[in-house]
């Protein structure tokens, strides 16, 4: 167990001094962050003197090697544009990505895995047939290009959803959320389908195809064997076993909602991290993304553990067993 | 009064214009503590026979006639809700594979109290008592402990002996066992066949044996049936049919069994494969590998000749059955 | 709910009735984020804007972009190399502290302290050599060579009060604690990149704006900030986005404000290489010398681009036509010099006197996220330019990468826009021989390099006769235009977008300042 | 094949064909500036041409480019970019996916950290961080969708041949001493095709697919070789004042290219699991 | 001539199983110091259950496992590890060991042609090949899958010969087989070795067909051989309750 987190932290910081290399280079490669912010009228010296103090007069490997020792203080740098910490930019916006991004996966739970059901129980009917051709379109349909037609459809057309922002939040534990008020909800409605409808055809694909194998299975007919009523077959034997690859997809599903939020954000103009990385992308605002990955590969790295550990309580075959 | 009685049950699969005829008018009956073995080889039927008398058929396979008489009630008429009702109460089936017939996410426990509550008004812990002495009559050791068990933290031979037990667990007039020991060993296959010979005795169960191996129906069953090709084509207590076939195909099956001659000599053999059901052969369905075909087995297909206690599907029988 | 089909008469139904604004309160949406709240941290416009509203300075500069007394009652140049302020008595810190010579000293250093500052104000700060405290209400500024624009420099510096601001981290100002400053609004809130509130100053000096609390929305997408603005969520919006403007124009539930700004967009052409890296030949190979140098083909090129259709159609009539590098009504605007004539003929009679009758290749690049409509700018001009036979490429760059490799040199042709409330400014960044070390020509990417022009942009900057510097500078710019230094395009148009029932006077710098908005 | 396979393909066919056609399909070469016309600019569908006598059916956009044309040479562009990043993401994962498997040891475990790590951190993500730091171009975002696609081939790859080694036909075939470049390529490699080719159908899908998000953010191709992606995000500023067209039909024709490519994959994983050919 | 065709001396096969979780290891002893001798033209059957070691002990033979100890020898030489010339294997599941992908002359003629066995043309080769085990040539352009189960299985053995092998290692070739088609496979089995001078060791759970086949048997258990003995002499066997009748 410790060994399998240890390497599961290992993993997350590979992926974290790989990608934040990575954006050091970029930085160093794409441009430079002072031609936006400083003064048109600034001559040599001033730009000379930000630069050090922003220590970007050094080679990017000794920026780098820089950051990585402060990183290990558990300073992740301020950033270029606010002047805050970046860490703290990002875990302010926090909030507002991961409530959308719960929303959608709730969403997607909530639609696609009674429809999946219904889809690989009845797969002749003609309902889940519409249902499976519906689902291989919204599967197919990118999210950008569904929140522009929500936007136009709910919000232009028909007018009946606002089109972008956050609306008014209230704070939950200390936490700003918007599902305490009505225009809190009409604000998330939107973003959270849209980012919903991938994740929704794809659990009900993959519910509706688990369906089918778990009834293929010997064990479904020796249930029907000792005259079990079907309701307890699908919801009790069935839905027992296809509940394992829907958990552990849901999760590791959760962490590309995650980096998805980006685009949903960026449409709906929802205050997010994912807005946030894309804004300190613009602004070549390297502490900000370095922070965005760190604080997204440690959600990330949480997400897998949690899915392990849910996998192995749904799942008796790989339960940590008790000493005997 | 017959326990079971099938007569002419006739299996379909695939489309309605060119079906497979699976199984063809095939008739059985087994009477109460009797155990029939019905052996073939794969694909001729016997699995389907099984299914179809526990009303398991499901698209494309297709049961198009025949009555299969329950304890004298017509299954075969009985909507599913009603059948329903009588598996696993009345009538029982075990399948061959024991890793697969066991859910694996559901306790020991929770899979035998269900099939009791399914039937019978019981309450939770009075099915569990129950479920309790029936791993012990199977002949589970610790079986409270077992009960807590998953599937998968048993060994194959237990988990069939679980099976069993689920299948049993009402007491049943009729199981059907459907080859639950060609995936043990050899020792497994003893021991589970000396369980069901048990239980029967001690309950009366009638058994509907499936199996392709003629070895285990020799020592187990009191008559054996032989399929070729969907049908029935001989019939007749087990001791008699064994030592005396009537059909050359059993006589075949007889004489390719290693040990049949000494040892270095070649084995006898028939030429050929069984034919395809799509439709079926015109005449006898086995005259193309039979060494005693003539032109009459082409021209229609042989009644079945019976005797007293034995039956045989040809025209030119190796004995006359009595 | 009726399904409402024309969608934008739908939209204010639906929602101005249910979510009624309170009568003294305004909610604006602006179009860029605000960075910090700390007034010398950064020097871009969305936090100059903001700290407007707390902040005020010595000098002020009205809607047209006129400078007008601020905390400074007046000033004059007591002689050619210092300047005396004389402070308004009785101004009050919304802390209720008073406003004194020492404040002004301590906000006039303050932007050099803030050493990890990526854009600081020291460039205004810096012509300032010396600072004198003549008394509680006046201060001496002197400064190393004559210098006409400090005046308009000092406008850029917010003053803030001393005793707040002394000790205080950025943070500190971002949560409000240190933002105490002496203009017509306090702070109330801040929730990075979603809304800023603020509420009167009652104590505020001078006119008294109209609203209790303002709120300030970051919608910085053009499409969610219009909808915004349609759905009654914020009372006006900035920067309409130019699809929309017809359309909140045909809408008589709501009002446009519009005004040319003060930003002017150009090309710079490369006027110093022998052989610049995006000229060709139309096979691709390099020219025997680069065209651009001859300024009969820096003229061809500004006489192939139709600039009426560039603003009706690319810009859906949201700017107009420049021939100037400042806008129209700034110091340095020189009337007389009008937007080039559409000539596809004649520019192509000018090619073939250059000698190049049958064109050539070039490459335009463009930033993509900064002006209105950018992108498109660069590719119509391109597809006018491919008509009088110069064979043009488009490329173009988020601003992050734009700028910097603009400034490297790197490109051939390139777009800029420049803001500016004075002409000599304007033009000594933009057409004054590059030198690192005073700052000169700092963003001349062409390289342009006329001593003539350099020294009229001295003397002009010199000047601390405003007359006199007004007519320096409009021939500086003449000459500079003259020699086609740098090809005018158009002068934008900023424009505001209101809810029926408020005025709004549209500035030239296009700030959107809550008090010159006013309730009808 | 099923029915809806047969269709897939057929309109993959079409859709391929009719990029490759594109110069000789569309009415206007939307790159040659001299045939644009400002004053043509948002027209709505079916306006006729002020100049020429041609009608532009699904209108024109902010420079006046017939839509029709932009779209024929967007698709050109969303199919390259898909194919090559799908063939090369394929090619690059087969090998080390084979490798991994067949060598087994501390070459399959160093190429399976590589992709578990890989597979850890969502593909927009590294495409994204890859395109801000090389910046926009079509061989630019094709490297960055290989970068974010090449582990779930190797993945695939591996896990089919696996499967594949474990089977008999191997030993069979090692026990005959063929050379190790045979086996995995003919006996290995075509018995894992039918999984990397649902996978890989999967995958071009989500390749265009992911082009075009990020040229939607900015970050993809540059605006003078506009793909599907592009092409809706350059007529996101028009939508909500009406003018749809810009960017509602290159959207319909994304969808339509999509919903193929799954279309098809979905067939294929049919093919390749005889026990879903029921459905 | 005492010098025995293969030897293999002091075989011994562990694995190490590591639980995921925990990462505790354990080891199974696949085989445990296990050594058998065999003599050109002989035909040897190994019995026991599943599990006993016996298809590991096979691959080991054949080359396709490296042993954790032991050694083999081939006409008294060591072997190093891997396959050779000379031992070929048929197995259970013939669906599984015929590349489904490829046409039957393929999966007979690829090791030959690589090999340079194939002096003549190269279907007269396959033909050969094919009738040698009673099948049809005509069959030569079949896939797999277009084949019955008792013609899959002589494919096997078919593709095993073709390279001339000396010893053939039979591991449960029959098991899979309906008894009627067994009975041929058998009877083919017996008839090669009978032409072909080949020394045959024959992997089997069920005693009546090795003691059919072979001369000698080899009883395992738990990774040990606990008996070998003349075929007709057999005692001690642990499943000898059920024997066929």
């Amino acid at each position: 167990m410790s060994g399998f987190m240890i390497r599961r932290l290992i993993q997350a910081l590979l992926v974290l001094l790989t990608m934040s290399a990575l954006v050091f280079v970029a930085v160093f490669a794409i441009g430079d962050p002072l031609a936006l912010l400083v003064d048109p009228q600034a001559d040599r010296h001033d730009i000379a003197r930000v630069r050090a103090g922003l220590g970007l007069d050094q080679p990017w490997w000794v920026q780098y090697a820089r950051f990585v020792g402060a990183m290990a203080h558990g300073d992740l740098g301020r950033s270029f544009v606010h002047g805050e910490p970046a860490i703290r930019l990002v875990l302010e916006r926090m909030p507002a990505t991961l409530e959308l991004a719960v929303a959608a996966l709730l969403i997607a739970l909530l639609v696609g895995v009674p429809l999946g059901l219904w889809v690989g129980l009845q797969p002749r009917s003609w309902s889940a047939r519409l249902i499976d051709a519906l689902s291989l379109l919204g599967f197919s349909l990118p999210t950008f290009w569904v929140g522009m037609m929500f936007i136009m459809l709910f919000g232009v057309w028909l007018g009946w959803l606002p089109t972008g922002g956050r609306g008014e939040t209230t704070l939950w534990l200390g936490i700003p959320l918007s599902i305490g008020s009505l225009d809190g909800w009409r604000h998330l409605l939107l973003p959270a389908l849209t980012l919903a409808l991938f994740k929704c055809s794809l659990l009900l694909r993959l519910t509706a195809s688990a369906t089918r194998e778990a009834l293929r299975q010997d064990y479904v007919r020796f249930a029907r064997a000792r005259g079990l009523h079907p309701a307890r077959i699908v919801f009790v034997h069935v839905f027992k076993n296809i509940l394992i690859p829907i958990v552990t997809v849901s999760g590791l599903e959760f962490g590309s909602l995650i980096a998805f939020a980006v685009v949903t954000e960026t449409v709906f103009a929802w205050p997010g991290m994912g807005k946030l990385l894309i804004e300190a992308i613009g602004q070549l605002d390297r502490p900000v993304v370095v922070a965005y990955l760190l604080v997204t590969v440690t959600l990330f790295v949480t997400i897998n553990l949690v899915v392990d550990l849910l996998y192995a309580l749904l799942d008796p075959r790989v339960r940590l067993r008790s000493r005997p | 009064m017959s326990v079971l009685d099938v007569k002419d049950l006739t299996i379909h699969i695939g489309d309605t214009k060119s079906p497979a005829h699976a199984v063809d008018s095939v008739s059985l009956h087994i009477e109460r503590g009797e155990v029939v073995a019905l052996v073939g080889e794969s694909g001729s039927g016997k699995t389907l026979t099984g299914l179809a008398i526990a009303g398991l058929l499901d698209p494309p396979l297709r049961r198009v006639g025949g009555e299969i008489t329950l304890l004298g009630e017509d299954l075969s008429a009985l909507p599913e809700r009603q059948l329903r009702r009588r598996r696993g109460d009345r009538l029982a089936m075990v399948f061959q594979d024991p890793m697969a017939t066991l859910n694996p996410v559901l306790r020991i426990e929770t899979q035998l109290v269900e099939t009791i509550r399914a039937h019978r008004n019981v309450g939770r812990s009075a099915a569990r008592d129950e479920a309790l002495a029936m791993l012990d009559e199977v002949g589970i050791t610790f079986p409270a402990q077992r009960l807590r068990a998953y599937p998968h933290e048993l060994s194959g031979g237990m988990r069939q002996r679980v099976a069993i037990a689920a299948a049993l667990i009402n007491q049943p007039a009729l199981l059907i066992a459907d080859e639950p020991t060609t995936a043990l060993d050899v020792t497994l296959q003893a021991q589970i066949l000396a369980l069901i010979d048990q239980y029967r005795r001690d309950h009366g169960t009638a058994v509907l044996w499936i199996t392709h191996d003629l070895g285990v129906a020799a020592g187990f069953a009191d008559r054996v049936l032989v399929m070729y090709a969907g049908q029935i084509v001989e019939s007749g207590p087990c001791a008699r049919v064994l030592h005396a076939p009537a059909h050359p195909y059993t006589a075949a099956l007889l004489g390719a069994i290693p040990g049949s001659v000494p040892p270095g000599t070649p084995l006898a053999t028939l030429p050929g494969q069984p034919p395809s059901l799509s439709p079926p052969p015109e005449g006898c369905r086995f005259r193309a590998r039979c060494p005693r075909a003539e032109a009459a087995c082409i021209a229609a297909p042989p009644q079945v000749a019976a005797g007293e206690a034995r039956t045989v599907r040809c025209f030119f029988p190796l004995v006359t059955p009595p | 709910m009726p399904r409402f089909r024309h969608a934008l008469s739908a939209l204010t139904l639906a929602f101005a009735a249910t979510l009624p604004a309170h009568a003294a309160d305004l909610r604006i949406g602006l179009a860029a984020d605000v960075s910090s709240l700390d007034p010398h941290f950064v020097n871009i416009a969305p936090n100059i804007a903001l700290s407007s509203h707390l902040f005020e300075s010595l000098t002020s500069v009205d809607a047209n972009g006129k400078l007008q007394p601020g905390l400074a009652t007046s000033w004059k140049a007591v002689d050619p190399t210092t300047w005396e302020f004389k402070l308004r008595r009785g101004v009050k810190f919304h802390d209720g502290s008073e406003l004194t010579a020492d404040d002004v000293v301590f906000s006039l250093d303050r932007p050099a302290t803030l050493t990890n500052s990526p854009g600081p104000f020291t460039s205004y700060t810096k012509p300032i050599v010396a600072k004198q405290v003549v008394d509680r209400y006046t201060v001496r500024l002197k400064t190393a060579t004559p210098y006409g624009p400090l005046p308009l420099d000092v406008n850029s510096i917010f003053i803030v009060s001393k005793k707040a601001a002394q000790n205080a981290t950025p943070e500190d100002f971002n949560s409000g604690k240190a933002l105490i400053g002496t203009g017509p609004f306090k702070f109330a809130s801040f929730k990075r990149g979603e809304a800023i509130e603020l509420v009167r100053n009652p104590q505020y000096w001078g006119e008294k704006p109209a609203w209790d609390k303002v709120t300030f929305r970051i919608l910085t997408s053009d499409a969610p900030r219009l909808a915004a603005l349609l759905a009654g969520d914020v009372d006006a919006i900035e920067n309409v986005p130019t699809a929309d403007i017809a359309r909140l124009k045909a809408n008589p539930k709501f009002v446009l404000a519009q005004r040319a700004s003060w930003r002017t967009l150009f090309w710079q052409l490369d006027q110093w290489r022998d052989n610049s890296p995006y000229v060709t030949d139309k096979a691709g190979k390099p020219l025997a010398k680069n065209p651009l140098k001859d300024v009969r083909v820096r003229q061809a090129i500004s006489k192939a681009i139709n600039r009426d259709a560039l603003v009706e159609r690319t810009l859906e009539g949201l700017a107009i036509p420049a021939g100037n590098i400042v806008s129209p009504g700034i110091l340095g605007n020189a009337k007389a010099l009008k937007p080039e004539a559409y000539d596809p003929e004649g520019a192509k009679k000018l090619l073939a006197a250059a000698g190049y009758p049958d064109g050539f290749a070039l490459t335009l690049h463009g930033p993509n996220n900064r002006y209105i409509n950018d992108e498109q700018v660069v590719q119509t001009v391109a597809q006018l330019l491919t008509r009088v036979g110069i064979q043009a490429k488009v490329e173009t760059l988020p601003l992050s990468a734009y700028f910097g490799k603009a400034r490297a040199g790197d490109y051939s042709v390139a777009l800029l826009g420049w803001g500016s409330l004075a002409g000599d400014f304007a033009l000594r960044s933009l057409v004054g021989t590059p030198n690192p070390d005073t700052g000169w020509g700092s963003w001349n990417w062409g390289r342009y390099s006329n001593p003539k022009v350099d020294q009229l942009v001295a003397a002009s900057l010199a000047s601390v006769e405003p007359q006199e510097r007004e007519k320096l500078a409009e021939q500086a710019a003449t000459q500079a235009l003259k020699d086609y230094a740098v090809i005018p395009l158009y002068h934008q148009y900023a424009s505001w977008g209101l809810k029926k029932g408020i005025k709004f006077t549209p500035r030239v710098d296009e700030f959107s300042f809550a008090w010159q908005f006013k309730p009808e | 094949m099923s029915r809806r396979g047969w269709f897939s393909l057929i309109l993959l066919a079409a859709l391929l064909l009719a990029a490759l056609l594109a110069p000789w399909l569309a009415s206007q070469n939307p790159y040659d500036l001299a045939t644009l016309d400002i004053l043509d600019a948002r027209l709505p569908p079916g306006s006729a041409a002020l100049d020429h006598g041609g009608t532009y059916w699904l209108g024109t956009d902010a420079q006046g480019r017939d839509m029709l044309s932009a779209m024929l040479y967007g698709l050109r562009i969303s199919l390259t970019v898909g194919v090559l990043s799908t063939l090369l993401a394929l090619t690059a994962g087969v090998v080390l996916g084979l490798l991994a498997a067949w060598h087994g040891r501390w070459v399959d475990a160093l190429i399976m950290r590589v992709v578990d790590i890989q597979l850890s951190f969502p593909a927009i993500l590294l495409a994204l961080v890859l395109l801000a730091l090389t910046g926009p171009g079509v061989s630019k975002i094709v490297l960055a969708l290989l970068a974010a696609q090449w582990a779930y081939y190797a993945r695939t790859a591996r896990s089919a041949a696996l499967v594949e080694c474990q089977k008999d036909y191997v030993a069979a075939a090692r026990l005959l001493r063929l050379p190790t470049w045979r086996i995995l390529l003919r006996h290995v490699l075509p018995n894992c095709l039918p999984t990397l080719l649902t996978v890989a159908a999967l995958q071009l899908a989500a390749a265009i697919s992911l082009e075009a998000t990020l040229s939607f953010l900015g970050l993809g191709l540059p605006v003078t070789e506009p793909s599907l992606g592009l092409l809706i995000a350059n007529g996101f500023q028009y939508l909500l004042s009406g003018r749809y067209w810009i960017s509602v039909f290159p959207g319909l024709l994304l969808v339509v290219v999509l919903t193929s490519c799954n279309l098809l994959a979905d067939a294929l994983r049919q093919r390749a699991d005889p026990r879903e050919a029921g459905r | 001539m005492n010098e025995p065709l293969f030897h293999a001396r002091n075989i011994s096969q562990s694995y190490i199983l590591a639980n995921g979780w925990r990462q505790r290891r354990s080891t199974l002893q696949a085989l445990d110091d296990v050594s058998l001798a065999l003599h050109a033209g002989e035909a040897v059957g190994i019995v026991g259950e599943s599990g006993s070691g016996k298809s590991t002990l096979a691959r080991i033979i054949a080359g396709l496992l490296p042993p954790t100890a032991g050694e083999r020898f081939w006409q008294g030489q060591r072997l190093p590890d891997g396959p050779r010339d000379g031992i070929q294997m048929v197995f259970q599941d013939a669906a599984s060991a015929l590349n489904p992908r490829a046409r039957v002359a393929e999966l007979i003629a690829e090791a030959p042609r690589i090999h340079g066995l194939i002096t003549g043309d190269e279907s007269d080769f396959v033909a050969t090949q094919l009738s040698r085990v009673g099948l049809d040539p005509q069959l030569a352009q079949r896939y797999p899958h277009q084949l019955s189960g008792g013609q899959r299985a002589r494919v096997g053995i078919a593709r095993a010969l073709a390279v001339k092998p000396q010893l053939l290692v039979c591991d449960e070739a029959v098991a899979a087989l309906d008894v009627l088609i067994q009975a041929q496979i058998l009877n083919l089995l017996q008839q090669l070795r009978r032409e072909l001078g080949l020394t045959l060791l024959f992997i089997s759970h069920d005693l009546g067909v090795v003691r059919h086949l072979c001369e000698r048997v080899v009883v395992m258990h738990h990774g040990r051989i606990v008996e070998t003995a003349a075929a007709g002499q057999l005692v001690g066997l642990p499943q000898a309750s059920l024997s066929r009748s």
